[in-house]
C-alpha cells in the first residue's frame, strides 16, 4: 500500500470518479446468488430456435457432437476413464451459464443476444441436459433458483492451501 | 551420472581447420540503424508453435503458442516470444481508449487510463507467468514426440512493472466486506477470473503496463493486466478493464468448467492458485540433440510459485543417482532459474530427468507420484519430472518412466 | 523539494466520468497467435532516434541510434530498442560460416563456431552498456532541446549469457608475455580494440551468444559479441572473430584518434575504460511532461561501471535541496537501477535533477566540476548531472546551471 | 576459469586447431612496434593519384575538406578552443594509418587495396602532412621509423585508473 495517505483534491487522484450506473454496460459478471441477473425470460421453446441458428454450427445439433466444446449429456462419466465434462454433468452453477453465454457467446458476435434471448437458450441447454422441463421459462429468479446435478461435486482449494 | 568438466587442451595439434577466408560482409559496409531492430534472418527458425484448439471457423485465435525454450539462453523470455494462450484472439486496443474500472464493495468507483496509471507510484516484478495448462502433453496416456517448447513452453518470465494493485484498492477504499476481486478483460471473451482479496493487500498483485522495459505486447494484455507473482497464468488478466470487488468467487466459466483439476472420485478441486516446484532440461532435448559421444552442458530452467529455487539435481540414468546442478546467478523468488551441469556423454542410451526443490522444501514429483490424486484426464498443474531418453543414436526422446 | 505521497480520496464524489461504453474490440474475435510477436501499432512512436554521422554516400551506417529512454520503464532493454553505435553498418553474418580465432601469444590457437561456444559452460551477467559517446550533446557549448532518450540513450542493459573469456583462454593456454588482447570485429570497418588481459582473468568479461534470452540481435554483434562489464561500450566488440594475445595495446584508431580524451593542455588520455556513476530523470522529461499543477512520479535510471548504485538524490530547485529517491528491486552492479519519488508541482517554474552516488563513494558530477580537467571539445565519458527546467506551462527544457 | 581442468581428447574441446598461417588473412592488425607489417612499398606520388581517385571524394581534394573526417593539417590546435584533430596534428603513431587503412578504407570497399597501395596512401597522407617528404617511398621498415608530431601527446589511464 501507499506510504503515506493523505487526504487530496480530486484533481490529483489519479483516475476520474463514476457512478455504478456508468459502469452498467460492463457489468455484467453474476456470481451464484444471481446478483445483478437483468430483466426479461426466455424459454425453452424460443432457446432450441435461437440454438439451431447460433450455436449448433460449433456445438452440435444436439450439443454433444462438437467441434467446439459439449455442452450437453456426459452424466455419470465423473468417475470414469473418459470423464464428459458438460454444462450439464459438470458446471455447478447455473448462473455460470448465462453469465458466460451472455459475455461471450456466439463466438463470433458475443454480446449481440439480448438479455431475453440469453435466458431462452441457457433454458434450452438445461433442458436439454434433463435440468428443466420442455416447457420452462427463465428468469432471473427461476434462473437463481436452478440447482445443478453436480454442484455438490467442487471443493474449494482454497483457502486451505494457502 | 557421468559428470566431468570441460578440459584445457595440454599438447599444441595439428591445424584441422581451412585457412580463414574473409566473408563477403567484411568487405562491403552492412545495413544501417533502423527503429527498431529484429531477430537475425538466420534465427527466423526461432519461432512460437503456434496451437489453435478449434477448427477453423469455429474458434479462431482461441488456443495457445508455446515459448521455444530449447533455443532460449538465461532467464528472461524475450516478448516476441513469450507464450501467449487467448480464449478468443487479441483485441486491437486503442489505449486512448481503454479504461479500467474498479468497482462493487467499494467507498467509490473510479475508471483509470492508463495514463493515470503510468503517472503513479510503479514498482517492477521480475517473475515467471506460467499457464495452468503447461506440460498437459504430459498428461497423455502415450508420451508425444514435441520439443521441450512444445511440451513445457507455456511459461515465460519478464520484468513487469506497474501499479501495486493495494494501491488502486486504496483509491476506492475497501468495503471490509469484500472478500475477492472478479477480473475481467475487454477481449471478446470478456475472459473473468475471481481472485482472493489476500494476493492483493499486503500481496504482490499488481496492474502490469511494461514488460522488459518497454510496453506491453498485445498478446500481453496490452494497454494493461494483473501480474499475480507465482499464481495460474489464466488468472493474470489480460487487457484488465474491469475489477469488481465482491464478497466470494463469482464462479466463472473458467474458474469451474475449465482450470479445477478433477480427483480419481470425480469432484473437482477449484482455486488451486499456485504452480508447483518444477524443472526441465532445455538442452539436450528433442531436436537439440548431442551428435557424439563427448562432452556436454546440460542446461535448464527450474522454478516454483511458492518461491526461491534452492536446489536442482540432474540424474543421467532414469534416477538412479542424481548430481546436484549448478544454479546461475541469484534465484529469485516465483522467476525463472538457470541450471547448468557439465554432462560426459559415453555414447550409451541415457535416461535424462532434472528434479527441482524450491525453499519450502517442495521437491517435484514424478509423473507417477504426480498423478496419484487425479482423475485420468486430469492435465492442469502438471509438474511431473520430465525425462528425455538418449538414445545411441544422439536422438533424444520423450518417454515416461 | 515539494515531494508528497498519492494519496486516497476520502469523500464520494460526484462522477466525471461518461457511462462506460462496449468497444468493438470486446464484440468480435480478435487477431490469432504467432510466431514472433511485435509491439502495438499504437507503441510505434516508441523508436529508436536514427543519426547518421555522415552525408548520404559518405558513410552510410556509420552512427547511432538511441534508446528512447523515456519512453521505457523498468531497467531491462528490449532487445529491438537496444541502442546501435556502428561504424560501417550492420553486417549479415551467416552464423554457419561465422568463427572466431584466439590467437598470438598463445599455446595453441583455435577457432570455435558459435555451436562450440553455445555447448560450452554459460553464464548469464545482467549488466548495462553504455557507448563512450553517451551524453555528447551536453558536452556542446548550448544545450540542445532534445528527448531524454536522444540526449543520454546511448545505454541499454539486458541479460547477456555466454562464454567467460577466461575459459576461452584457458582452452588456447596464455603465453606468460601476453598482457592485452587485440578485439576484432568480423564488420567492415574490422573494428578493433585493445583490452588489458586483466579484465579477462579473474574478471567478468564474456563473449555473449543470447540477450534478454534470445541469440543477439545483428546489430548487437550476431552471432557472438564481447560484453565487458561496466566498461565503454566500444570496446565491447561486435560480430567478434578474432582475439589476439598481445604484449601491449594495438593503438588501434578507436583507442587514439577516437575514444580519447583530451585534456586542457592538449593531451589526451586513452585507456578510460570505466564508465563513470550517472543517472537521469525519464519522466518528467523534454515531451514527457506534466500537463497541470499537482502531483507527479519521478522516476529515471541511475548506473555506474564500478559496481552498485547506492544512492540517488532528487533535487527541484536547481540543487539548492536535495531528497533520497526511491532504488527499486535490488540495486545490481554494473546494471541500471530505477529510482522513483512522488513530486508534488506547485505550478512555479522548477529545475529537476538527479545524482547517483556508487558503492565506490562515487558522486555524479555537476556539468561545471564533470568539465573540469577537458579541453572544451572532450565530449567521451559525459556523466554530468542532468537539469531539466520545467517552465509554469510545463514544457521541460534541457539547461546548463 | 573452469572449476576443474583436465586432459581431454581433442575432439572433446571445445573449438578447432588452427595454425598462424591459417590465420593470415584475418591477421591484420598492426601494433606500434611494426609487427606484422606485409612486404610491398609505396611511394607518395603513387599515393596521390590512389588519393585523388579512392579518398577525396569523402575526405576532400587536400584532406581538409571533409565531408569525413579530415586527415591533414590542425596542427598548433590542440590547444585552441577549437582543436582539429587529424592523422598530422593528433594521431601519436604511423602504423595505425596503415593498420586502419587497410582494414576499413576506402568506406565502401575495405580490403580492395593490395598492401603497397595502403603504403601508398600512408605515405601521401604522411607527406600532406608535412611528415615525409614528396620523393618518400614507405615500407615495412620506414614505416616503423616515422615518428608523429604528437607522439607525446597521449597518457594512458590505464592501469594507474583501476
Ligand atoms: C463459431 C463457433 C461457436 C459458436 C457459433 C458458438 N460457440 Fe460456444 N464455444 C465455442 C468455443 C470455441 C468455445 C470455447 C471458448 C474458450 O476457449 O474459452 C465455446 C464455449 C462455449 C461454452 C462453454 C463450454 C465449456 O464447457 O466450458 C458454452 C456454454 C457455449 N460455448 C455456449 C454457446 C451458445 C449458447 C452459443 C450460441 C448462442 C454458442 N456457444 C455459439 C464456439 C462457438
Ligand atoms: C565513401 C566515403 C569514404 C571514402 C571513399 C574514404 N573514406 Fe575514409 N572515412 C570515411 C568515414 C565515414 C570515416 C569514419 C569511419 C568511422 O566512423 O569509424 C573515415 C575514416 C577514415 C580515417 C580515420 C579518420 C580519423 O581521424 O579517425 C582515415 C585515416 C581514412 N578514413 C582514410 C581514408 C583513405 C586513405 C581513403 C581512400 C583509400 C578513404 N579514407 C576513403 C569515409 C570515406
Ligand atoms: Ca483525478
Ligand atoms: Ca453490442
Ligand atoms: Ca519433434
Ligand atoms: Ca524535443
Ligand atoms: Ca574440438
Ligand atoms: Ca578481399
Ligand atoms: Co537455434
Ligand atoms: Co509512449
Amino acid at each position: 500500500t501507499l506510504a503515506i495517505l493523505s487526504n487530496k483534491a480530486e484533481a490529483d487522484v489519479p483516475g476520474r470518479l463514476i457512478s455504478e450506473s456508468e459502469i452498467a454496460a460492463w457489468d455484467i459478471s453474476i456470481p451464484p446468488s444471481g446478483a445483478g441477473l437483468p430483466e426479461g425470460s426466455g424459454s425453452v421453446a424460443d432457446g432450441a430456435e435461437l440454438y439451431a441458428a447460433q450455436c449448433a454450427f460449433c456445438h452440435g445439433a444436439t450439443g454433444t457432437e462438437g467441434p467446439a466444446d459439449r455442452l450437453v449429456g456426459g452424466f455419470g462419466s465423473l468417475t470414469s476413464d473418459a470423464p464428459t465434462k458438460t454444462l450439464g454433468s459438470f458446471w455447478p452453477h447455473a448462473t455460470t451459464a448465462f453469465d458466460y453465454i451472455r459475455r461471450a457467446m456466439p463466438f463470433y458476435a458475443p454480446g449481440s443476444l439480448k438479455d431475453s434471448e440469453v435466458y431462452a437458450v441457457t433454458a434450452y441447454l438445461l433442458h436439454l441436459n434433463g435440468i428443466l422441463p420442455e416447457d420452462a421459462r427463465l428468469d432471473a429468479q427461476s434462473l437463481r433458483a436452478v440447482t445443478m446435478p453436480n454442484a455438490a461435486g467442487f471443493v474449494a482449494a482454497y483457502p486451505s492451501d494457502n | 551420472l557421468g559428470v566431468a568438466a570441460f578440459g584445457g587442451v595440454a599438447a599444441a595439434g595439428k591445424s584441422l581447420a581451412a585457412p580463414l577466408a574473409v566473408p563477403e560482409w567484411s568487405e562491403v559496409p552492412g545495413l544501417p540503424m533502423s527503429g527498431y531492430g529484429q531477430p537475425s534472418p538466420f534465427e527466423a527458425h526461432v519461432q512460437r508453435p503456434v496451437l489453435g484448439l478449434y477448427p477453423e471457423g469455429t474458434g479462431d485465435g482461441a488456443g495457445v503458442s508455446f515459448t521455444p525454450l530449447e533455443h532460449l539462453e538465461g532467464t528472461i523470455t524475450p516478448n516476441g516470444l513469450f507464450f501467449e494462450r487467448h480464449h478468443s484472439g487479441i483485441p486491437e486496443i486503442d489505449p486512448t481508449r481503454h479504461e479500467l474500472v474498479i468497482h462493487g464493495l467499494v467507498r467509490q468507483p473510479r475508471v483509470f487510463t492508463s495514463e493515470d496509471l503510468v503517472g503513479m507510484p510503479l514498482i517492477t516484478q521480475t517473475v515467471f507467468l506460467e499457464c495452468a495448462g503447461n506440460s498437459l502433453f504430459n498428461s497423455l496416456a502415450e508420451p508425444q514426440q514435441r520439443s521441450a517448447g512444445e511440451i513445457h513452453g507455456l511459461i515465460g518470465a519478464a520484468e513487469w512493472t506497474g501499479v501495486r494493485l493495494a494501491d488502486l484498492l486504496d483509491l476506492v477504499g475497501i468495503d471490509p466486506r469484500a472478500t475477492w476481486i472478479l477480473a475481467e478483460g475487454a477481449d471478446a471473451a470478456k475472459q473473468s477470473r475471481s481472485i482472493p482479496l489476500s494476493k492483493i493487500i499486503d500481496g504482490d498483485a499488481m496492474v502490469a503496463l511494461y514488460q522488459n522495459g518497454e510496453r506491453l505486447r498485445p498478446e500481453q494484455g496490452y494497454p494493461m493486466r494483473l501480474v499475480l507473482p507465482g499464481w495460474q497464468g489464466s488468472m493474470q488478466t489480460k487487457w484488465l478493464r474491469r475489477i469488481k470487488l465482491v464478497d466470494g468467487p463469482t464462479q466463472t466459466k473458467d474458474e469451474t468448467s475449465k482450470y479445477s483439476l478433477s480427483q480419481k472420485d470425480g469432484r473437482a478441486q477449484q482455486f488451486i492458485f499456485e504452480m508447483g516446484v518444477k524443472s526441465v532440461i532445455t538442452r539436450p532435448s528433442p531436436g537439440i540433440a548431442p551428435t557424439r559421444p563427448g562432452l556436454y552442458q546440460i542446461s535448464g530452467l527450474a522454478w516454483s510459485g511458492a518461491g526461491r529455487i534452492v536446489r536442482v539435481q540432474v540424474s543421467a540414468d532414469g534416477g538412479t543417482s542424481w548430481a546436484d546442478a549448478l544454479l546461475d546467478g541469484d534465484a529469485r523468488p516465483k522467476m525463472l532459474t538457470r541450471f547448468r551441469l557439465p554432462w560426459d556423454w559415453s555414447g550409451e542410451p541415457a535416461l535424462l530427468m532434472s528434479r527441482a526443490t524450491d525453499e519450502m522444501g517442495a521437491v517435484q514429483p514424478t509423473r507417477m507420484e504426480w498423478y496419484a490424486p487425479w482423475a485420468p484426464e486430469q492435465l492442469y498443474h502438471q509438474n511431473a519430472i520430465q525425462v528425455w531418453s538418449v538414445a545411441a543414436t544422439g536422438e533424444v526422446q520423450n518417454v515416461y518412466l
